[in-house]
């Protein structure tokens, strides 16, 4: 049976270490958040100007002024801190932020990501992604493997770029890629979700992979 | 002695607003935002705006003012979603977009704001923020050039100011206002509340009073969220 | 659950010391510089070292520790003055000096603290520090291009910090630890006072905890002051 | 007579303006904060990460955490802000400084500053100098019109340059030049210390300068 939107969450989550600091995109990335390993040390970074996330507020204590990078409104934590937009993409750029998971509309082969507009349709923008893909030294897209009954997985992505060869980690609702730049194909398939068959993710992929399930 | 408190954001604007000027306007979504300096602009009909922020917020509610108004020209953004006029108005070729990744676009303001011309970044190498711009490669990794931005005017929104310009901010509403306020020929700040120099302790101060030429108390504005998220109380 | 304290300086650097490694340390004189972590420095007889720093101290005091036992290869700094021994080791050719101006020098810090390669500037222009430097011309006016800076290690001096990280430091004693503190694999702060997370107000953290791997609690340092000047009581 | 020290501090003083925020370097300008004109608004900048300077302390009052750019100790007033040193030097560079009084060791004629150092001689360094003359819109120097019976005002300067064509104006014991980099010679006396003549000028300037006494 695939993952759910929960599952591949969930699994995202197992991907964080004690002490990272995770930048989580918006969608499914954003359940993460309630999924953290218990007892270890995770910050939560949010673009627009805040380290150590908290969850949601109780009703009636939303703050206007605190909020996140999906404009939801969010609470701090004892560890938390405030700073403006520059430091914040500072941290981004210059690699201090461990891992960020992201959602996507394709990843190529080669590690591509295009998870930003589709031209004539969509008039939203890159936002902070082309930062967090440039800057972040792990990044791990969550997305459902087809779309329409397309494969999000393509040889050569069709979509405009959020960035060339970022990719680290793929989690699909049927599987596990891992990226690694070094091997042709690039792409790995190192699990699959429960019951779901090698034949099936064959069928659904349009991207060159090698299968290495351990 | 030098003054720069104005009573309201209208006489604060009066004589800085001209047709087709640059304004860099702070604020995050609708968090942060100098909503009633921008009422002002949307007010005093100045048009053939080139508009600097992050995203032109909701429908008639910060920038989105003036895109409903039409007195834009051109936005220099991160992201247009959230605004379906404006999406509408772009999509029929009757306003211009430039897409700039947010990191680029603080870091290009910050740039302007402390005389730096141009920088390297590796954000958007590949992809089409890249086109027509110059690519270099630095121990084996290639950076895009990017230049600074420098804005005629500059509007912010803090949550306490002195009467020197001196502010604080407020939880994430801080967000681009105090990079915003180092990178105009005028910047022009908007604050809950107007207090006497020595009432914000010095440490504590985000934006020293250098960059303020003018601020505006605009007592109690009401602020809107965009998305009211909550959790069941356990 | 991971855990940033450590109870002595020299236990905190311990495994991060080698030879020839770079080390940016925060300070400007004397003032809020990272006394303790440097004399562990001294103490553990690393030598061959890159210092970047605005100036290297007075006699056997902050950076002029290093100077003192010959552990400088090669110092960066936009002044030299008030150290003797380094002037005279300077004078006999014993150790490598690159001027850097001191707004140059933070931002080269800063730049490479935050992902940037290479930027341009205009000082410096036309005079020594231009010698073997790119120039270009933005808008009629000339610049250079001035590199980022990353170390293996920066030690910084804070003033409070809580477990996690978040540092915040006493008036002019601020001055380079925050820029520092973003530029290197591993960022070791010293403080006055290591307080519980929440401690500090989470508007008024200066460096937040991302950028420190580690922190020292270094009780009542003795502070010296290089120029004692006083006014008498009216 | 000649100005003394305190003198051509007073005159720099002149130059400040209400509403100014001023640069003050090491030596004779560092005289003109106690020279500041009654009823207006300056606020001094200190390269360190200060704004809003403050007098020397009383004794016994002194805070090793509380220096200008020459290390003395000062304090902070009711318009002091603490900030850290890029953003310092941001306020420099970016020109938000209105003006900047500095001492001098040779200007040349068209404005060219030198200040930092004398090779083989002084081990110091230009600090902040170079960032100031590229970043704040208007250059006072300070100096004695000679020094070991050589001018000050020189064709070329000699020493290594703190910056080319930076100089707006020049006070020295004897007179004021200011620069006009529009006319030729950029050099203009504009004033003369009392009793001081023309003639004693020409003889101790090596410059070219044009007589622009109003």
């Amino acid at each position: 049976m695939p993952w759910n939107r929960e599952q591949i969450a969930a699994r995202a989550a197992k991907e964080l270490k004690d002490g990272f600091y995770v930048n989580l995109g918006i969608g499914i990335p954003t359940l993460v958040a309630n999924m953290l390993p218990d007892g270890l040390s995770i910050q939560l970074h949010s673009e627009n100007g805040m380290l150590g996330m908290g969850p949601f507020p109780y009703e009636g204590e939303e703050d206007a002024d605190l909020i996140n990078a999906g404009k939801e409104t969010i609470t701090k934590v004892p560890t938390t801190s405030f700073f403006d937009s520059a430091l914040s993409f500072g941290m981004m750029r210059g690699g201090h932020i461990n891992i960020s998971i992201l959602g996507g509309l394709q990843v190529s082969e080669k590690g591509d990501l295009a998870n930003w507009t589709i031209p004539g349709k969509m008039v939203k923008g890159m936002g902070g992604a082309m930062d967090l893909v440039a800057g972040v030294p792990r990044i791990v897209v969550v997305m459902e493997h087809e779309a329409k009954g397309e494969s999000r997985l393509v040889k050569e992505c069709t979509l405009p770029l959020t960035g060339k060869q970022v990719v680290d980690l793929v989690i699909t609702d049927l599987a596990v890629f891992e990226v690694d730049p070094n091997q042709t194909p690039s792409l790995r398939l190192i699990e699959l979700a429960p019951d779901v068959t090698l034949e099936e993710v064959r069928q659904k992929t349009a991207a060159n992979y090698v299968e290495a399930l351990s | 002695m030098a003054n720069k408190v104005y009573k309201e954001s209208a006489l604060a604007l009066a004589d800085l607003l001209q047709d087709n000027m640059t304004i860099i306007s702070g604020g995050f979504g609708i968090c942060g935002i100098p909503d009633s300096l921008l009422a002002a602009i949307e007010q005093s009909g100045v048009t053939g705006l080139t508009i600097v922020t992050n995203n032109p917020g909701l429908d008639g509610m910060g920038v989105g003012r003036l895109v409903n108004t039409r007195q834009i020209k051109k936005l220099i953004a991160s992201y247009a979603g959230e605004n379906a006029t404006f999406a509408k108005q772009y999509l029929a070729g009757e306003v211009e977009l430039e897409y700039c990744p947010q990191g680029t676009l603080v870091e290009r303001i910050r740039a302007g704001g402390s005389g730096v011309p141009a920088f390297y970044t590796p954000t958007g190498v590949g992809t089409q923020v890249a086109e027509d711009k110059e690519t270099r490669v630095f121990d084996g990794r290639e950076y895009l050039l990017e230049r600074g931005i420098f804005g005629d005017l500059a509007v912010i929104h803090a949550w306490k100011g002195d009467t020197e310009g001196n502010l604080i901010y407020r939880m994430t509403a801080r967000n681009f206002n105090p990079v915003m306020a180092t990178a105009a020929k005028v910047t022009v700040a908007e604050v809950e509340y107007l207090v006497e120099p020595g009432e914000i302790d010095p440490e504590h101060i985000i934006t020293p009073g250098i960059f303020v030429k003018r601020i505006v108390e605009v007592a109690k504005p009401h602020k809107h969220i965009e998305k009211r998220t909550v959790r069941p109380r356990a």
